[in-house]
């Protein structure tokens, strides 16, 4: 049935919809002699669905009034930097010279491109303090994975293969040990203290000449900013280690501080979160990796470079240059361009005060919701936070969860914030507003938290049913992992 | 805002900052305005080829088929491309749904049971696919066998992941006709054969002969496809693949430099706990109304941590999404026609340009089935020809191949899709005549 | 407040989610000297709200998604003609050589715009059969508007202005009378017939010499073909009168019949009907005018020309013609021309088969759904239609009204028919479903007025108080009209 | 479904249509793809020189703006471009609420109290609001009074349109100064005067002095304006204006070779009954919940058919979304400094063409304020100068006002937007220098 409302009903499958006959298309004329098919390779069946092309945009019209996006409102996922994506990056990244562009045209063919990627590696080198910055990783873990192999060609190289574990605090995001598993290390949990850094005491005794490395959040997965930072650095380099630095929560630092100044020997940005390119529903990603000069001849290339500075009328010339001692590729061809694009005109608009600007308004949101919501919910570490803060989804005398206040959320308009993650935390609930929400909307979100948090005590089952107000009710997530229909039955 | 939170300026929230590392002045270019970025922009991309909108022959793993207008439409939707993984899956039904039926247009497509909701290219799922065939053979088997017709990236990615581990990248050679034997013979010492098909020189490999002496040996085939060719041929998961893995850009997404891709994989019920990146499963509300939510997550990172089948998080939503609006536009008769536009096309112009003296038609499997592409082994250097085609006729020829595979200056590996009109193939095969004259 | 759910709750106007201070575009700095400005003139405030870029991106998804158009479901607005607009038409015309080209830049510039319309000019003429169109009118009613004032000029070219009457069948839409009185003509009111035609007793009655000329919409609103136009236009012209063809349902008769071939003298297209340009959400529009030999010397211009045809390898030249007796300029310049081109692009991927297809499976969608809901309503003339027809929204024992049934429709997810046109059906259901729709569909739609006439016997109320399931409920139009809040009140 | 229907053929549903005319053979050329017809349209934009994007000087009516991303943004979802004309307001509360705030605006930036919902473009707005005015004005008067500054183009439509009444358009000059007398003065047979300001030379005019003449003949005064020059000039309705009308391809709408574009139109409260074409009211439902409805229709064609105002029907309502979203995204502060950039750089255009020998600026009117337009005239034809601005500097010059105004032959009206660089601005002199050297 055709429904106005999508966010009512359902929406039928795209198999459902399917009528023996439709085709979206229309497709040219054969315009060359037909050569012989091999009859013996052919299929005989394909099983994809038949829809007009009215068919297709009225489904996905559907589907897309069915989802929520920062477009929506506000989306206060921690750790996931859910910024407005600037319109204008979307339309620069269309462009024909882009879009168009063959990985593996030419250089003198693609010299825009490689004058952009250049830029942008000089660019993120700078504002994280890097030698050389490589764009190829596709994602965070993506390049969580290339910093460690990185790490790894470094110790063999110095004749330490023998290392094999890598250092993560107990407060680290689960692609951090589960990247050092795939770079063949063994992860070796240390533990958070008192006021959310690391225990100092434990990372001492962990620190033996079979460590290859720390890998790091800061400010970390609490939204905190590491107190010692400083010891924690040099414990790890005494022992011969090197310091990864997980950049997800970059957009904190931009034009605060520089990681490399910190002591960070290699890290991974994440586009995606830091400058603003959209998160698509789950990705494309883009987790460019900056190095500090020890390391960078390890970064995966070929990394676009200038063959020939620009000088008086003639323009510079670039090429592509593999690192002496590269780990290999970690892409088919050259990273997320779209996305490099879309990262380089944010920073065109920006600039270095725009930069800090943006990261000083993240921290004063999320410490303004940090001042507004402790009288609501618990705040473990209630001491200023970076750019997000991680309270407790639990009201004293009612028997509900953070699960149930996210989901109560929803009623009220909001994204949930992140769930349950760190693990450290019990009923985490990890709020990050970025800088590009306003005050009157961090004051409805407060607002509505005091609410649901008055609904937890009055009438909690108004919490433990929600969401009452979404196109379906809460998931059965056990049924779906039980019976795992992970596609559509036959029809 | 301050008073609330109880300090006197912005700058004291950075205290716990180092105070020698504090505030640093970066050398940025200083910042423009949305109508100079513009300009900027526009100069930038102007200055690639692409921007002339020539008539191509480039492929080797990036390829110019047609966009219809539809995959836009949708990829432009707020709703879908500002959202992130839907965690959340009652706000979030546009996308997991949408991620169900991809599931299944992929599984449908490539004979296989489940397909994981994407990678971030061809290549990393390979190199996923790789793992989760180490991991699924019996014993702990070190040989992964890597046909030498794959194509050199993906291969070089795959190698890159491999470091890590002990497992060691070994070439094959696969034996000509049916019942060749490749070398090195798949033996028990193989945990995974690679196989790619289309290959990288756009020819057929006899699939289902790798796979009956994978499986008689214990080994896994992964195999690497093009998802145009299984328009018209038939499925790996038919001819005895394990998991088959392919990039998805010529599902609908632009070229863009190479990025960002979609990774497609997809392998057999038996390997589900196993699978690397999200799923989505069907379930339902309270009230019994169908719905999806990610679903088996204890494999993933975020639950297993160290001991999850991978690290992968954010992945390539946006471009299945792509692929998913691409798939369900041409359906069953339209992604059909775009393969036999393009293994037609593909063919008229190997057989002009194989007329021309001194030019040979795949010159090292001459015999070899291929669907869009082909090598044309040429009397001078490939570069010199691609200049004239560029200079006289503004047509980039095909690729260079001696520039990815050693051994092969000369040869030129050519790339046909229905984007192409036999005006643009005869033209293309003009230059080439009068360049090889 | 942020509402992820636009289409419940209510979305604040721009100036109460302004926030003082804020601006949506950076601007670039002033690279020139300032100039004094003449402070006499300037003015001291400026009402317009202020909001980030990211408040107007959520401001209008939020409106977006609590509106309705063809993509969100089955849009059967009867006279409308709701097509699907393909997505590649959007595309084209949105090409920089086409949306950047100047109207006043030299002939020699605009080539490719200049031989597009030319080429839509001829294409529009072998349609409708006439000898010249002119594309500048900018909807339906504009044309009409054009082709009276060209019957004005040509009666006066002829000493025949005292003729000062228009015949307009009572059945016409209500810009022909409009028009009428606009171009400084007394409408006279025809009468239909007992099978919805014009009643050629009372049109010969009427026929005199005071008679401009007669407007005529065939198929009529009644979605009928006239039965007797032979007869029409042989009285029209008897008496020294010409006869103005409305073309608004012309999607009917592409490739099935040419309004010149049956006597139409003048008549406008609507390309946002017959040939798919969106509606826009109630416009823009194109309302092209083709005219007889007669007649083609008073369209307004200037008009596109082929100055010099191709000649082998020399490509034809194209210039602007002002026709000889032009009443002169509709538009300041040249007409809808985005449109033009969405209308070209439609005609290329249709060719003459595709366009009589479209006409035929119009009707063969309305007949369809005649026959299937003549059970369920009334329908006054119960013959053979073309691509629409009109019911009465009654039901037997039940006090709904057509208007009760439409609100109903809706929470069935259906955009309701047009309702209470024409005026010569009482509680008129104009229903056009189109080519673009689906058997499915319809019968989806069959089903649910089926269920609706059920509704409207036993629970009545269900009817009189729908919609329910909308954003708002069925709103007090007449309070409207009393208060009239016109603009929103200063802040 | 022919079954159901009880005809045999699908032919036979046209039985009515006479035989001789039935199914005739159109000479359409035949259909393509769409991936031909891509290519066909791409071919036909880029024989326009807009497809090289140059830098240009044209206005006149039609201008180059910087349009934010946001407004196409807007105008891209499906849901609103694909709606038909809000007649089942709870279904198209977006639209209306967007066509609302629209209204709100344009009173804003005018100084009125009422604007419509949108007209064709700013030349029927006007013949629209001349047919009001004399409506209005006492007694029927027939004397349309139209200064001879008003864009030839839109006093030729307006034109037309009087065809069809017995009134009369006559020229109007405008005296020099505030005290300045127009001829012929505005006396009591005049029911309507019209006015541009900026005029069609982009000159401001006085507007409070012809108001005040105007009223004192009992003539309704119409005020032609630019909207972005409001965003630094008095409003027409401060200055004693009647009606004020406007062309809005400026306020975000691409040039698009003159249309679709937007009239705007707006006018004082006493004459709400007069106006022609759409209104949106404010309301409630049953519930009390605010909503937005179509209102006072009584005036339009649809319900008064002969006698109502006007006899539009479809408007520009997408171009008044795109419009809307223009100026919200500016807003007060932005739309004023688009205003102020304007307004600088065309005085540094002025200012440094001027000093070139033999190059007069605006030599009609030396004193008068002007905005984003300018006169020049030069020392030889304006098409002599344009060829060398062209083929020599890649600038589109300015408009030769010969072939819109007779008798100003040589000289050249040069638009300069905030999208002009001064780089641009000094090639286009240098290139004026050159060609009139
Ligand atoms: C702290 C942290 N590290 C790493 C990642 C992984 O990044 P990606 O999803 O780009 O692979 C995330 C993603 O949420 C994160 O929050
Ligand atoms: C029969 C008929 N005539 C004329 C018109 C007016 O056309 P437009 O809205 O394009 O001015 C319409 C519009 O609905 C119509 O249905």
């Amino acid at each position: 049935m055709t429904s106005h409302n999508a966010m009512q009903g359902l929406e039928p499958t795209l198999y459902e919809a399917s009528v023996p006959g439709r085709c979206g298309l229309s497709l040219p004329r054969l315009d060359v002699p037909e050569a012989a098919l091999p009859e013996t390779w052919l299929r005989s069946d394909l099983g994809l669905p038949e829809l007009s092309e009215l068919d297709v945009i009225r489904h996905y019209q559907h589907l897309a009034q069915r989802n929520f996006g920062v477009d929506s409102g506000f989306y206060p996922l921690g750790s996931c930097t859910m910024k407005y994506n600037p319109r204008i990056c979307e339309e620069v990244a269309r462009l024909d010279g882009f879009a168009l562009a063959h990985p593996l045209a030419p250089e003198g063919q693609v010299q825009g491109n490689l004058a952009l990627m250049w830029r942008l590696q000089r660019w993120l080198a700078e504002i994280g303090g890097f030698a050389q910055v490589s764009l190829q990783p596709a994602a965070g873990a993506h390049g969580e994975l290339t910093g460690l192999l990185m790490m790894r060609a470094y110790h063999r190289d110095r004749g330490a293969a023998h290392r094999d574990q890598i250092l993560i605090p107990d407060s680290a995001h689960g692609t951090n040990p589960a990247s050092t598993t795939m770079a063949g290390y063994v992860a070796v949990e240390i533990p958070s203290d008192q006021r959310g850094n690391i225990d100092l005491d434990a990372l001492a005794a962990a620190c033996t000449d079979r460590v290859a490395g720390l890998m790091i959040t800061n400010p970390n997965t609490l939204g905190l900013f590491e107190e010692h930072l400083g010891e924690v650095v040099r414990a790890v380099h005494a022992c011969g280690g090197l310091v990864y630095g997980d950049g997800a929560n970059m957009n904190a630092l931009t034009g605060i501080a520089r990681p490399a100044d910190l002591g960070i020997d290699v890290m991974h940005f994440n586009l995606h979160k830091t400058f603003a390119t959209p998160h698509g529903g789950g990705g494309p990603g883009s987790g460019p990796v900056g190095a500090s000069a020890d390391l960078a001849p390890y970064l995966p290339g070929p990394i676009a470079s200038e063959l020939v500075a620009a000088s008086e009328g003639v323009p510079a010339r670039f090429g592509w240059r593999m690192p002496d001692r590269s780990i290999g590729r970690m892409a088919a061809f050259h990273g997320s361009f779209a996305l490099l694009v879309r990262a380089y005109a944010y920073l065109r608009l920006l600039g270095a005060e725009g930069l800090r600007s943006n990261a000083m308004h993240a921290v004063l949101n999320a410490n303004y919701l940090r001042a507004c919501l402790r009288a609501i919910l618990p705040v473990p570490f209630d001491r200023v936070c970076m750019h997000e803060f991680v309270c407790e989804g639990r009201v004293a005398g009612s028997p509900v969860h953070a699960l149930d206040i996210s989901k109560r959320l929803m009623d009220y308009g909001f994204h949930p914030p992140t769930n349950y993650f760190p693990l450290t935390v019990r009923e985490a609930l990890m709020i990050e507003p970025t800088e590009c929400e306003s005050k009157p909307t961090l004051d409805a979100f407060v607002a509505a938290l005091t609410r649901i948090a008055a609904e937890a005590r009055e009438t909690p089952e108004l919490l433990t049913t929600a969401p009452h107000s979404t196109p379906v009710g809460r998931l059965d997530e056990v049924k779906a992992a039980r019976e795992r229909v992970l596609t559509e039955r036959c029809r | 805002m301050l008073a609330r939170i109880g300090v006197p300026r912005m700058e004291t929230l950075f205290d716990d900052v180092p105070q020698a590392a504090r505030f640093p002045a970066l050398e940025l270019p200083a910042p423009i305005s949305q109508l100079e970025l513009e300009a900027e922009m526009r100069a930038l991309a102007d200055t690639n080829a692409a921007a002339r909108r020539h008539v191509s022959f480039l492929g080797a793993g990036s390829y110019a088929h047609f966009r219809p207008a539809t995959v836009d439409a949708v990829l432009r939707r707020g709703e879908m491309f500002t959202s992130y993984t839907p965690y959340q899956p009652e706000l979030s039904q546009g996308m997991l749904q949408a991620m169900f039926e991809y599931q299944t247009m992929i599984c449908r497509l490539t004979g296989m049971d489940v397909a994981t909701a994407s990678h971030y290219d061809g290549a990393t799922a390979l190199a996923e696919a790789v793992f989760l065939a180490l991991a699924a053979a019996p014993g702990k088997r070190k040989r992964v066998l890597v046909s030498s017709s794959v194509h050199p990236h993906v291969r070089a990615v795959l190698a890159t992941y491999l470091a890590g581990t002990e497992a060691s990248l070994v070439d094959m050679r696969l034996g000509e006709g049916k019942s060749g034997e490749p070398a090195p013979s798949i033996d028990a010492t193989a945990g995974a054969v690679v196989l790619a098909s289309p290959n990288v020189f756009g020819q057929l490999e006899d699939v289902a002969g790798v796979a009956a002496r994978a499986k008689a040996a214990g080994a896994l085939l992964v195999v690497v496809t093009d998802p145009i060719a299984l328009g018209l041929f038939a499925p790996p998961g038919a001819q005895g693949a394990d998991v088959v893995v392919a990039d998805g850009q010529c599902l609908g997404l632009p070229p863009s430099f190479g990025g960002p891709s979609l990774g497609i994989f997809a392998t057999r019920e038996a390997h589900v706990r196993r699978l690397p990146g999200r799923l989505v499963g069907e379930t339902t509300d309270g009230s019994g109304r169908r719905g999806y939510v990610l679903t088996l997550g204890t494999r993933e990172q975020h639950i297993r941590r160290a001991r999850a089948t991978s690290n992968i998080c954010t992945n390539a939503a946006l471009g299945a999404l792509a692929a998913s609006v691409y798939l369900a536009t041409l359906g069953r008769h339209g992604l059909r026609r775009v393969a036999e536009l393009c293994y037609h096309k593909c063919h008229y112009a190997a057989a002009q340009a194989s007329r021309l003296p001194g030019v040979v038609l795949n010159p090292q499997a001459p015999d070899a089935a291929f669907f869009k592409e082909f090598v044309l082994q040429l009397p001078l250097p490939v570069a010199e020809v691609n200049a004239v085609l560029l200079e006289r006729y503004g047509i980039i020829g095909g690729l260079d191949l001696g520039t990815i595979i050693e051994g092969l200056s000369h040869h030129m590996l050519v790339a046909v899709t229905e984007v192409a009109s036999r005006g643009d193939i005869d033209r293309f095969v003009t230059g080439l005549a009068e360049a090889t004259r």
